[in-house]
């Protein structure tokens, strides 16, 4: 096993198949941190697999050199669902991007989080449909120009970490493609914990919707506009934390830490779901007047029995109690009579 | 005065009442003692429709038919011999069914002008005293007050007392048949166990009933029907939904795979899942989905684990499931859809039988989409062909429509079960190493044209596979024009190729170069099979085959179809398996359609093979 | 008009169709309590569209003397949206079960409140499936015994008030059909509000899950299990309002009024989504220790535009912009040529 | 040194390049001037497969095809005289199209080390400098070069610069073809009325082009293309989705109703949606669902409120619409169902084209559940079909499945377009008063076995409907089996019945009493009447008819069929049109399949016909 973990390295997760994203795309750099982290985690490449719907991102499995499936468009997570029910030994990850996983694929995606199977599924957000060639997506702004919205979308946009909450998830967490360190650390995390681990990765995508999230992730702005959580932590964030966030009853509120002890200050507790909403709706634009930093990290962590434990369990019991079925007893049923 | 004894080769009989009147326990327990006793038996449910209406109305009627005889039977019974009604409701329903000369026995307490009401008689019409049931012999029985009665001592409430109504018919039928109440008290005994008053009461009220036959003058006939001449062995009754579990759970263990059924409940399928998931000591890992599409996505998901993936439906749901289905056979991945039919189109009559889904089974897809489809002919036959749709699937690594129905799901049989180990094993390979050098190839096939099922967890087999066109071998994404119609040409040849390991198809009765050959496939077999023999008993040149196989064909069906001068194709839709048969052999195949969410009658059969002859 | 108003009563809205439930469902009271409240709306029958998927509960439009649609399963949400969008002057009311809205519907269902189409949607919840004769749904219990868990349910069940909030409801409210009252009164506020309002209703199923609600339903239990939440008033509830509760930071706690001031209750708001999400979490079953009482009552209000009338907007401003599109103009296309 | 002018009936050429190069602009500005000069012209675009690969590799090369003549042009052309290429991999990917003795210019700066690497060409080869390509005539241009000169005092930096290359190269094409270039430089005036520097640099580098033809040595013939005969009248150039999006509007304001397109994206429907999208001031509301099914489903409510409710997807979302079409069936709504066909199953291949879904479109659904079919012949044809489409369901009362592919989607040929008033008008009547004493039967059907459209908010009519089996003329829930029986019956006399509404079949080319009739539908046309032509030309004794109305197929074809010796039916796919033809008629039709993603070409066809007629 150690020597596996030595063997494994990130180059050994790459496949014969060229990369077919356009240049320049977020996809690329998600790609890299993946392989970069999954080596670092004690698994074997033929216990993990990597199941896609369609999209630009659901391309992943064919450049991960595991076991892999691009599905149909928005039921990785079902197919996923089968997959864990039989075989909880794998590791088992999902790809997928904002329109297949909030789009067609919203209620797999809601029972998968209901049913906490112990999955991670990597929602690559580039608030577009880039395979499709530019179409508005759940997550796309009202008033964006699209090919289907030439005069603006009028669609009010998917919350999706509050719309995760919303659906009982346990563990939920945000990053974004250009901050390389983040990503990889949530990554882990989402690997490490039981159960279904979303984590929302903002990804430009240059072609159909380029600097969507250039306010988070350009050095100018970023410091202002973001928001790192930490367990444990005061809400710090502005040039060298020059600002922290109250929670005043039920509101946050940007303070500066000039004026307050940081003992003062929200601490980030990744166990309280009240909070977790809390921060999920820190969403406003940073545009907008007094808008707050968009939070990134693990907002919510929830300790839930996954469904194919409960499965395997219930299982075992009954198996205990009735003894393992004969085939012979289940075909002769109740009550039998014979024809001499 | 004396009571004669008349000898019957068969006996139609329905019993009739409200939901909650015992009707289908009164019935399975005279099956049961009928089947013990020897005879052979076919029997049908019929539930009201899926919401329970109000006690006493027309929709709230259910009904058992039971079919029971000296000779073989083959359906529940064309028409009623006899008619058990517990209230006008239950007449009004049935009363059509009913045979010329026919008997009904009625229980008068539930004839009161409130039921009359409800059943929607008009006012002042009361069919067992305005003489409209003179074709008829009319037996009225106040079965509320002989229960009561029987059971006045036993210090029962009224409402507990009149549950044990039923067991005085039973009682009186068990009678009239001169049959031996052994079985029914065993049972009565095992169910009431934790309340010994119920015990005594009920087998009371049985034991009266049966007296009242003894005792009362107004009956002055019994019956007798023999034991019927079945081939030795042990056998149970059994329904078509059971069987299609056991078949599955058998696949399973035949394979060594473990059984994942995902599945969303819809009538009349869900009885499966009900089934299935009592038997978890089985390994058996039923999925009950959010929809459809989760539920076969799922399977998929299993299958592509290294499980046995089922997933079932019907109507509406098999629909929801078209998507996923062509994804499996891109993927070549085992996998079963069951398909119980039901009347359509949309939601369509979800309680009644159609054979509505054959050419969706067969071309409902995008694309050049061809997976393999079998056909469930009775009851027992579900064990049957469910297996044999898990051998395909594992066998030849494709997805198999299992078409069964409404009428044998809900039907049921004797049957004559096989030991475990007289079943044929299913041969399933999971791939062990590289199969081309130092590479895996998810697509290199055999000589069955089968690729290798190559599960997560073995080191150096790791692959990608998916729905968009695959090249050749690797299984990689391809676009090339020539891959795309190899592929699209193997996928076909690779089904076809099934047709090398399924049985030739056989006349099921009558010989060949008949005049007539009535060409069947799925539940109509028992009524074929009886206008057959009815028919060849008129000295008519006709012949029965019935498909099983629908997809691909049995290789001899052609030469088969030609060796007879004309062929008739009784189906249960509008027209479908003749669709497949003249494009396929340019064969005048004639159609007989019945869309009525009701079964054949040999009658209709007949009628039809007539009109050919002249 | 006023004619009109006055002329209609409970009973023009009974069909000539023999309502077909089990005798002694639940379905029959919600059925009365709706038919007696339309009549006060000032609707007129021929502008009212109930539209349902498939259930027992989804059978109501036929016996609603307005328009209706029984369409199929999950999709009366979808169908609905489109209706609205094209014809923004009828009352549409949606009739859907547990499992129709939230297990094979459940996709639609989050959209159509994302996307506020100004709808009801009446959400029959007897944790079962009635008309399939008894399997579990998305809001059975865990450990519920049905005919397709036989040793007892493992899905982790949804909390709907909370899936809804998640996915940016503007109406959230619980009823019960033993509570003819404060059911009429918040169907009328799902009526007057505009956008998607969503009104779960806690209804028996006497034949498949007989009781599931007795608990909040039945007199005894009633007052301790329950809290019936108003705008602007303190949370109280038990004997006599005996108990109340209180908001501390962002955990309810139960009061004793004998030892506090109603001023220093929880006073409900049901315009913030926060505490709206406090109340929808207040779900542990009353038989829990230190349980909270369920909350029923409007819980969340929205003001946010409907998609219909973004829809209309933006095609009036087109419409003002280019005016009226001239069919000859855009057959011409941009370049044309001539062949003499 | 002189140069000849040589004259063609018709060219076809293509430009190559990367994504990046403007390709796509270069073609059209060629095609529009070729279009105002009078040539009959067909286009065809091959972009890249859905994601956009890394310059210079061959994923990333788009091409645009250009057929124009003095002649009819049916096919945007079999095989090219002129192949443009920008950079290797352009070469490497298109070459195998190239007529042999065809022409090839090069942009030797795309050939450099680097792109030959990314073309995959192995180390060391040079297809322009090893004499591979001795069967063509190759003439190099460094493009970029002469760009980049001609701008030298432009002050434009070199990446602005060299974004102007394609015209240089459409400047020499114009020399080549010796036409004007005054619509390109109308264009090129209107297209950066902002920048003027950029109109100035683009124009500069068009002249440039022409010129180089005219002073440099290496270029020795020009070719003259003289204008067609086409009928008189002003035309425009049209795609195929463009014309269905017309057709949409056009039905729609022809019948006065709202259209309601209710879709989700998917390749390669999403331009009609893109195109509709732009036109909100027609009152076209169009409506982005969450998935194929809601799409569906919010179209059939559009539809039920009165709208022309439209919804469009292709391949897999076709799939999941099966189970709401069979719903809009059952409710009897008008409901159009666009599909552009691609090559299947699954997720297949998505820009790839393929007759792939017409047993779906007609077999597809569970139950007995008919609806119309209609398919579109050409890019112009899809306005016209689509707008049957849209007629039949409004006046029939049911969903119509139109069929486009993506062949004729993204396909462009010259449009004599209509005005306004020259389209018919369709008959759409709202019911408005009761139709049976005091009361409404939505089930009450007219004499075309409509029933009548009433819309939400007419006093009186309220009614209910849905998608379990009806009662006749009430539409209440029946489960009634003679009424079932009925109601399947008549839905499927209702859509057979629209056969009197539609046109008959006629041949398109050639006599009758043919030894072979080339029987083609779809996206097919173009190819079979070139071949046809060829065929005729060669005296051979053939004809080609053409199906637009699939089902149901107009009441002549099989006399027509009958008339003719043999019958030949091509289709890109594995065989689906001739299941029908052989089923209903039972003539020995005999199938030419191709399953490549690409279109005919006249040498598939006549080889066929040959084979067939010895
Ligand atoms: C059933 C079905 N519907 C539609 C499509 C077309 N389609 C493919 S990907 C996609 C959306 C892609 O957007 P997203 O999921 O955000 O992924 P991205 O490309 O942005 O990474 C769509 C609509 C499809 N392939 N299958
Ligand atoms: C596509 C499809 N799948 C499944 C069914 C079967 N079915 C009908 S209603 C129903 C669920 C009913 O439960 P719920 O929505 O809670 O309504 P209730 O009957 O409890 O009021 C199911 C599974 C169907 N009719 N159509
Ligand atoms: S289209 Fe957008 S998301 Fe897709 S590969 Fe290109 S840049 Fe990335
Ligand atoms: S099954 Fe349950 S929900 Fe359905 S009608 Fe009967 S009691 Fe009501
Ligand atoms: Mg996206
Ligand atoms: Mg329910």
């Amino acid at each position: 096993m150690s020597i596996e973990l030595k063997s494994m390295t990130a180059k050994d997760l790459i496949t014969d198949q060229e990369v077919r994203w356009c240049p320049g795309c977020g996809d690329y750099s998600i790609l890299k941190q993946v392989q970069t982290v999954i080596p670092e985690l004690g698994l074997k490449r033929e216990n993990i697999v990597f199941i896609s719907g369609i999209g630009c991102s659901s391309r992943f499995p064919y450049y991960m050199e595991t076991y892999g499936m691009h599905s149909i468009h928005g039921r990785a997570t079902a197919i996923a669902s089968g997959l864990k029910s039989v075989r909880n030994d794998l590791s088992v990850w999902i790809v997928t991007g904002d329109g297949d996983s909030m789009s067609i694929g919203g209620n797999h995606f809601i029972h998968l989080m209901r049913r906490n199977f112990d999955v991670n599924i990597l929602l690559f957000n580039n608030e577009i449909y880039g395979l499709t060639k530019g179409q508005y997506s759940p997550t796309s702004h009202e008033g964006q120009i699209t090919k289907s919205s030439p005069y603006g979308v009028i669609d009010h946009a998917f919350n999706p970490a509050a719309l995760c909450l919303g659906a009982d998830a346990t563990f939920v967490a945000r990053a974004m493609d250009r901050d390389p360190i983040q990503l990889r650390d949530v990554l882990k995390r989402a690997h490490l914990h039981k159960g279904s681990s979303v984590l929302e990765i903002y990804q430009n995508c240059n072609v159909f919707n380029d600097g969507a999230f250039e306010i988070f992730t350009e050095k100018a702005s970023k410091k202002l506009t973001t928001l790192f959580v930490n367990h444990g932590q005061p809400l710090l964030f502005g040039e060298n934390n020059s600002k922290g966030i109250i929670l005043d009853g039920i509101s946050p509120k940007i303070v500066d830490m000039a004026t307050i002890s940081s003992n003062d200050l929200w601490i980030h507790d990744e166990n309280d779901r009240v909070k977790a909403g809390i921060l999920a709706r820190m969403f406003d634009h940073p545009s907008t007047e007094g808008a707050m930093p968009r939070p990134f990290g693990v907002f919510y962590v929830e300790n839930r029995p996954c469904y194919e434990d409960l499965l395997n369990h219930q299982i075992e019991e009954i198996t205990t109690k009735r003894g393992k079925g004969n085939l012979d007893d289940i075909l002769k049923g109740n009550s039998v009579w014979e024809i001499q | 005065m004396s009571v004669s004894i008349e000898v019957k080769e068969d006996v139609t009989i329905m019993f009739a009442g409200d939901s909650g009147d015992g009707i289908q326990l009164t019935g399975t327990q005279f099956t049961d003692t009928a089947a013990l006793f020897g005879n052979d038996i076919s029997t049908f449910p019929n539930f009201p429709a899926e919401i329970r209406a109000p006690q006493g109305t027309l929709a709230g009627v259910s009904g058992f038919q039971l079919h029971f005889g000296s000779i073989e039977m083959n359906t529940p019974g064309d028409a009623l011999d006899v008619l058990v009604v517990m209230n006008a409701a239950a007449l009004k329903a049935n009363l059509k069914s009913l045979k010329n000369g026919g008997i009904i026995l009625a229980n008068s307490d539930g004839f009161d002008l409130k039921n009359l009401k409800l059943a929607k008689y008009p006012d002042g019409v009361h069919p067992l005293k305005d003489g409209s049931l003179g074709n008829y012999k009319v037996y009225e029985i106040d079965v509320t007050k002989h229960t009561k009665s029987a059971l006045s001592e036993s210090g029962l409430g009224t409402k507990e007392a009149e549950r044990s109504k039923n067991m005085f018919v039973l009682g009186f039928i068990y009678w009239m048949y001169n049959r031996n109440m052994e079985h029914s008290i065993k049972f009565i005994e095992e169910k009431f166990k934790k309340r010994p008053d119920l015990i005594e009461a009920n087998i009371k009220v049985l034991k009266a009933g049966y007296n009242f036959g003894e005792t009362s003058e107004i009956f002055n006939s019994r019956y007798e029907v023999k034991a019927a001449p079945m081939p030795k062995g042990v056998y149970r009754g059994i329904m078509g939904n059971q069987a299609t579990a056991l078949g599955l759970i058998a696949a399973a263990q035949k394979s060594g795979l473990d059984l994942f059924y995902g599945t969303y409940p819809i009538t009349p399928a869900s009885d499966i899942l009900h089934e299935l998931s009592k038997h978890k000591n089985f390994g058996v890992k039923t999925f009950q989905a959010e929809d459809e599409i989760a539920a076969i996505c799922a399977a998929i998901g299993a299958s592509f684990g290294g499980s046995l993936g089922v997933t079932a439906s019907s109507g509406p749901g098999i629909a929801l499931k078209t998507e996923a289905i062509g994804l499996a056979l891109m993927l070549e991945l085992p996998l079963v859809i069951v398909n119980v039919q039901r009347g359509g189109p949309s939601t369509g009559m979800p309680t009644k039988t159609e054979q509505a889904d054959l050419l969706q089974a067969i071309y409902g897809r995008n694309g050049e989409a061809p997976v393999a489809v079998v056909a469930a002919s009775t009851p027992s036959d579900c064990f049957e062909m469910v297996f044999e749709a898990c051998r395909i699937a594992i066998e030849h690594m494709t997805p198999v429509m299992f078409l069964s129905d409404g009428y044998i799901a809900n039907g049921a049989e004797p049957w004559r079960f096989p030991k475990a180990d007289e079943i044929k094993e299913i041969e399933r390979r999971f791939a062990k190493e590289k199969n081309k050098g130092d590479k895996f190839m998810p697509y290199l096939r055999n000589e069955k044209l089968v690729r290798p099922w190559a599960i997560p967890g073995v080191e150096g087999l790791e692959h990608r596979i998916g729905g968009i066109e695959k090249e050749d071998i690797t299984g990689n994404i391809s676009y090339d024009p020539d891959n795309h119609e190899h592929m699209v040409k193997t996928r076909a040849a690779k089904i076809d190729m099934i047709a090398d390991y399924i049985p030739l198809q056989t006349l099921d009765s009558g010989a060949e170069n008949a005049d007539v050959l009535i060409l069947g496939w799925g539940g109509t077999y028992g009524a074929l099979k009886n206008a057959t023999a009815e028919l060849l008993a008129e000295g008519k040149s006709v012949a029965h085959a019935h498909v099983k196989y629908m997809h691909p064909l049995p290789k001899n069906l052609e030469s088969l179809l030609r060796k007879h001068k004309q062929v008739l194709i009784p189906e249960l839709n509008n027209g479908q398996m003749i669709k497949i048969i003249r494009d396929k052999f340019l064969i005048d195949a004639k159609g007989l359609n019945k869309i009525q969410g009701l079964p054949f009658y040999s009658a209709d059969i007949k009628n039809a093979v007539y009109k050919l002859l002249n």
